[in-house]
């Protein structure tokens, strides 16, 4: 065959291998960049009074302990309400229904609810948690609206675990006179099971990091909340309203490096989880 | 003796530090009282309390007649706006017209008012802010704010941008005022506590609590602390003018007298 | 009476003709091989005997298969028993990402046994008869998939077992298979012979002269010849089959 | 047992049609708040209007300067985020060695995970002076806003990028390989067409992060409602206004807010459909299987 | 000199030894099949020819390959010209989503041809030459998908010969298939065999014995036997070979 070319081929990929590597390379470190500074700066102000202690003067000493507190109360409010609901319709989606127009309604309900920006969940829950229903401003209300943004996300983590378990599994299960929700609960959810984790972990720190939605329903309160009917503050509220009221840059850093502390503890903790699983069922 | 109870109080974010404060010196001595501080802005104050949903409200700025109806209405003490550049920038007072024309856009050059020759950056708090509320109630009258001035959010907002940007010029809580900006005289006067409490700085606003209809028991209590000179020396701390230092013709406007 | 017997039937996907008028009729304690070359229609035609071909979508059927004398489509069939009694073993070996003892074990449990002493002795007995128990008696507890494939086709034949079919189709169990494994899958298959009826879908036609007293040759869909398996290898009555036993294509 | 599995596939559908209920109760309690902005201001002003200015006299809400500043800062944003993700996929998933993979999935993955605030608080501390000093301008606006916005959304669209790429099937990438394709050829002609669905998937997601992130834009976008001349104009996101001023928001401001709340999710809605267009128009391109 | 030769080839995938001291020396245009028991090798044997293995992370080799002469695995050796002259089709018909006319075009353009007069030209000849240009010559713009499995097999063969290799190794191409796209891709190779050196891998033994002049039989990993085909059918030196043949397992 002839060369037509004036630059060949290998050449061209020589090219795209060190843009490749640049762009990639570059983008990583840019990203890495924000978290050191952050961690640069939060670190040295993280100690266990900072963890355990209230804040004193909204913030301008003393620690973030109801703060964990609150982002702990509506984190958990929203994963306990949101993971049966998304993992029950991502059953129904992935082994129930045929694509009937039902389906596609939902389906398409599932994505405009995971684009709904955050702030106008936070204008829904001022109107209907914490008016209509009479929730007031507290943890509740916040933790329902962070379920309702939590919801799309494990859904379509869950359905597409779901959807990704062998047939075979499912064949020898009915081929042994299993009825279809037997197979279901006891062959297609464990397997799936690493995938709804994730999914239920994204929604996890999806509410986690969230501080537009719960702005106007928990209240901002900085004291110590006992239950989830009390007002609160979580974690990224606060660190909102510490950088953007200058309450204190210092303490402001202290609760940005928690928070990404957090986060990574998360996905490391859950990545070895489901790492511990897998190896358990798949014998590797 | 006393069984437990719980005060709410949510509104104004200006107001709330300073709640906090007072509520933290209040449940010391009364340890069966708990008190919840919360923010959501002067208007959720407002609506709130009308509403019943929590004990007290707090705004930032004074009420129009048809929003005052069925609350009472106490003033806690006043604070001062101050008007901020940049520490590197020459001009140290302006005056009240100047500063008008500076941010309604007819000055558009430092050079204009005595400065370098560079552009000025206006920088202004978002419509309904209690902040931007009293600063053009008092200083710009009739005339609007230049439509392309940066909005801020928060008042540290402004300050951060302002102590960051040569040119900037903005105004602030004066309880937020430190040596990171500059606050200028206004017509000579500069902006402090004393300035504010004898009048002669023109630019103040109100920190307001809010109660449906009569208030009892604690909330009583609570009010009648915050007013005390025990409260009020904790305002004062907070670089806001206690209501004994305010201009009495202010004071009539509110239920003060009618708390005892 | 034939343990299973087929009448007319006709196997559609959507409009995809897949099975054309098969007749036929197997005894109990019998094995019978299916074969013919990819696409044929095998796996299909087992699928249809336990109905498993009702999971997928756009499956239709006309004609009549009976099991012992009824009608397996009547409206009035528990599938869940039907199921329970026609095992099947697939072709790539497909155990549950369970442990070995859990995935002999599941479905006893299914079925409502909860005795942990029955389930036991159950799962021994069945790993025995599929000739397993040996290799894997110590590490009942390790997932299934750290058996080699051999080992997990045996696997799937014990699970099987233990819910205790009537009849166990099977559907190119050995393919997937080494030499050494595949002996051990036919000599189970002589051994499982006296007490259940054993349908077994092969490609490899030594493996059908092994194993089966009837063989059924399809194409295209079609079941082009049924009878004795030393019969058919001997003296097709059909020239397609002739040339696919000699190996002219497949 | 037919009853029970009759019964839990009705519990199942009802989980399913929870999302439907959802999304009405949110439609229905954000139209209803907004009502009195329609009835009382005009639907044709109040979304036509090009002055925002609700403590005027008479107040203004006109939302042209707000839907453009959303607009503008959204197409931005993904002009920037879109190649430098897809790029960086890529090399996570066909360059960098496998050790290198295995660290860089997980940091990306928490990238992803790290609140927007602190996005918003970086660029508040070290962007804004950054582009002031060398751009010009104030440092807040539209091109501050969307570098913060593209740090933001990158680990999305790169995370499900990346798995798009990882899905492709070994088989076209060795056929291609068998017939004496270099990488790269390789990348371009047979993989990223076939992960192109996945990609475009990302990219959705990263821009309804984009177009609904709040505390981070107004920290650094300047929030002045006006339609941008240039990127390093300031502008006002639809979603920064409401957070802006709902605190104070009482009356037909108040409505006003929740109007805007409308408009956003109208608008959400309506880039949902063009991308699902987009993407479905992609699928069927590609090939006959839905890839 | 032979075309392709191996010198104690052994393949290790991670800590697996898959391939134990190959030597094996093919002449140029001639047909060698591989045959052997699922698992024994076949794949990763002629995959280590093109160097298509190197995309599998934890592969190593040690030994030799040569080809025409040269190693392949020498550090100057260009992977991407290798795999131009030695063509390979899989076992599962691998089209790329694209419409059948850029499946063929496609190894011309990525060689830099940019004259669609020239690439229609060898698209139509390449189709031709692998016997699918009547079935598909009104449908070229049509997705390859939309062909059927013997029809994609041999598209995958016309992609093969559009960019001219000297090799083409073919991967149990017919394992899939139905019976007459099997006769029409046995012909092909009757055709190809005076242009190309050929290797295919395939588990049919009459396939073998109908289009190929040498076999070789692996089993575990090893070369068991490889000479003229007839020779291994007819009188097989080794044991192993001899079961294998006779259908006794595999
Ligand atoms: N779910 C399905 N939908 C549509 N067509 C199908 C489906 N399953 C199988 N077919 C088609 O039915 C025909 C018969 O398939 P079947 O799997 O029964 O063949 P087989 O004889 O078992 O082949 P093999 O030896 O390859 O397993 C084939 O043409 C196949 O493409
Ligand atoms: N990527 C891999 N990593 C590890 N082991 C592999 C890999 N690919 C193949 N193997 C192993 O190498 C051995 C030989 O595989 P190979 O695919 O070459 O067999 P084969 O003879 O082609 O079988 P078949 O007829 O089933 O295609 C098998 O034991 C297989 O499990
Ligand atoms: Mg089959
Ligand atoms: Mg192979
Ligand atoms: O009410 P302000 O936040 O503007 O002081």
């Amino acid at each position: 065959m002839i060369k037509r070319r004036f630059v060949s081929p290998q050449i061209v990929q020589k090219i795209m291998n060190s843009i490749l590597w640049a762009s990639g390379i570059l983008t990583i470190i840019i990203l890495i960049i924000i978290i050191g500074y952050i961690l640069i700066n939060g670190l040295p102000v993280i100690n266990l009074q900072f963890l355990t202690e209230s804040p004193i003067e909204a913030g301008r000493a003393g620690g973030i302990a109801p703060m964990i507190v609150s982002s702990i109360y509506v984190t958990l409010t929203a994963i306990i309400v949101a993971t049966p609901l998304g993992v029950g319709a991502a059953i129904y989606l992935a082994e129930y229904a045929a694509e009937t127009s039902l389906i596609k309604v939902i389906r398409f309900t599932t994505q405009t609810l995971a684009a709904i920006p955050s702030i106008v969940y936070g204008l829904f829950g001022l109107a209907f948690f914490v008016v209509f229903c009479g929730l007031g401003f507290s943890l509740l209300s916040g933790g329902l609206v962070l379920a309702l943004m939590a919801l799309p996300t494990i859904l379509y983590t869950a359905e597409s675990s779901i959807k990704a378990v062998p047939e075979s599994y499912r064949e020898a299960s009915l081929a042994l006179g299993a009825t279809k929700w037997q197979t279901i609960y006891k062959v297609v959810l464990p397997a799936a099971a690493p995938g709804i984790a994730t999914g239920v972990i994204l929604g996890m720190a999806r509410a986690l990091e969230e501080a537009a939605a719960v702005m106007f329903v928990v209240g901002s309160a900085t004291d110590m909340p006992y239950t989830i009917f009390d007002p609160g503050r979580p974690l990224p509220l606060h660190l909102y309203l510490l950088a953007v009221e200058g309450i204190s840059l210092k303490n402001a850093y202290g609760t940005a490096a928690v928070l990404v502390i957090l986060v990574l503890l998360i996905t490391i903790t859950t990545n070895i989880l489901i790492e511990k699983h897998r190896e358990k069922m798949m014998g590797r | 003796g006393q069984k437990k109870s719980r005060i709410q109080i949510a509104g104004s974010t200006s107001v709330q530090p300073v709640a906090e404060k007072l509520a933290q010196a209040y449940t010391k001595k009364h340890p069966n009282v708990k008190i919840n501080v919360q923010g959501g802005g002067s208007s959720v104050g407002i609506t709130q309390a009308k509403q019943g949903t929590i004990d007290i409200g707090t705004s930032s700025k004074d009420l129009k007649p048809d929003e005052r109806q069925g609350l009472s209405v106490y003033l806690i003490g006043r604070d001062g706006i101050a008007i901020i550049v940049n520490k590197n920038n020459p001009i140290n007072d302006l005056s009240k017209s100047q500063i008008r024309d500076i941010f309604s856009g007819k000055i558009r050059n430092w050079k204009e008012v005595g400065g370098p020759d560079a552009k000025i950056n206006v920088i202004t708090r978002e419509a309904g802010s209690g902040t931007r509320k009293s600063f053009e109630e008092v200083v710009m009258k009739n005339e609007k704010i230049r439509g392309d001035a940066i909005v801020q959010s928060s008042t540290e907002a402004v300050k951060q941008a302002v102590k960051n940007d040569p040119n900037a010029i903005g105004y602030i809580s004066l309880a937020h005022l430190d040596e990171s900006v500059k606050g200028i005289s206004v017509d000579g006067v500069p902006p402090s506590e004393k300035t504010v409490a004898d009048g002669s700085y023109p630019i103040a606003r109100p920190f307001l609590m809010l109660v449906k209809g009569e208030p009892k028991d604690i909330v009583k209590d609570f009010l009648k602390f915050v007013l005390s000179p025990e409260g009020q020396a904790i305002i004062k701390s907070e670089k806001v003018v206690p209501v004994n230092q305010c201009p009495p013709t202010i004071v009539q406007k509110y239920d003060n007298s009618k708390l005892r | 009476m034939y343990r299973i017997e087929t009448e007319d039937l006709n196997v559609y996907f959507g409009e995809d003709h897949i099975l054309k008028d098969i007749n036929i009729k197997i005894k109990a304690n019998t094995v019978t091989a299916i074969i013919g070359p990819s696409g044929c229609g095998k796996s299909t035609f087992i699928r249809t005997l336990n109905r498993m071909n009702d999971v997928i979508p756009n499956f239709r059927h006309e004609g009549k298969v009976y099991f012992d004398g009824k009608d397996i489509y009547d409206p009035d069939v528990d599938v869940v028993e039907l199921r329970k009694k026609i095992g099947m073993v697939f072709q790539k070996p497909n155990p549950f990402p369970k442990s070995i003892y859990e995935n002999v074990a599941y479905g006893l449990r299914i079925h409502g046994v909860t005795d942990e002493e029955i389930i036991r002795k159950k799962v021994e007995e069945s790993l025995k008869a599929a000739a397993l128990w040996d290799e894997v008696k110590d590490r009942l507890d390790q997932s299934a998939f750290s058996l080699s494939g051999g080992q997990q086709q045996r696997l799937c034949i014990a699970r099987t077992l233990a819910v205790e079919p009537e009849v166990i189709m099977m559907d190119e169990p050995c393919s997937a298979l080494d030499p050494i494994s595949t002996t051990k899958i036919e000599d189970l298959i002589h051994k499982l012979k006296k007490d259940y009826t054993i349908i077994i879908v092969t490609h490899n036609l030594q493996q059908a002269t092994r194993v089966s007293e009837y063989a059924a040759f399809f194409l295209n869909g079609e079941l082009v010849e049924y009878g004795p398996t030393e019969k058919l290898f001997v003296s097709p009555q059909d020239k397609r089959t002739e040339a696919y036993i000699t190996g002219r294509f497949g | 047992m037919k009853d029970e599995e009759l019964f839990v596939k009705r519990i199942l559908l009802l989980t399913a049609l929870s999302t439907i209920i959802i999304l009405f109760l949110v439609i229905i309690f954000i139209f209803k708040e907004s009502i009195p902005v329609f009835t009382e201001y005009g639907v044709i002003n109040f979304i036509l209007g090009t002055k925002w200015n609700p403590t005027g006299t008479p107040p203004q809400f006109g939302m042209i300067p707000l839907i453009v500043g959303s607009l503008a800062l959204t197409l931005l944003t993904l002009l920037i985020a879109t190649p430098f993700s897809v790029l960086c996929a890529i090399f996570i998933a066909e360059l960098a060695p496998s050790t290198m993979r295995k660290i860089l999935k997980p940091v990306i993955e928490t990238l992803a995970g790290i609140p927007s605030v602190v996005y918003g608080f970086f660029g508040l501390i070290l962007l804004v002076p950054f582009i002031r000093t060398h751009l010009g301008g104030t440092g807040f606006g539209l091109f501050t806003a969307s570098l913060i916005l593209t740090i933001m959304i990158m680990p999305t669209i790169i995370s499900i990028s990346h798995d798009a790429i990882r899905s492709v099937p070994l088989e076209y990438k060795e056929a291609s390989l068998a017939l004496g394709a270099t990488h790269w050829q390789t990348i371009k002609n047979v993989i990223l067409p076939a992960a192109f669905p996945g990609i475009v998937v990302g990219i959705i997601l990263g821009m309804a992060r984009a177009i609904g992130e709040t505390l981070a834009v107004i920290m650094v976008a300047g929030n002045v409602p006006q339609i941008p001349h240039s990127i390093l104009d300031p502008i006002r996101a639809l979603t920064s206004n409401i957070a802006l001023e709902m605190g104070y928001a009482t009356g037909l401001h108040y409505s006003a807010l929740f109007g805007t709340a409308v408009v956003l999710f109208i608008f959400t809605l309506i880039l949902l459909l063009i991308a699902n267009y987009f993407q479905h128009k992609t699928r069927v391109r590609i090939g006959g299987g839905y890839l």
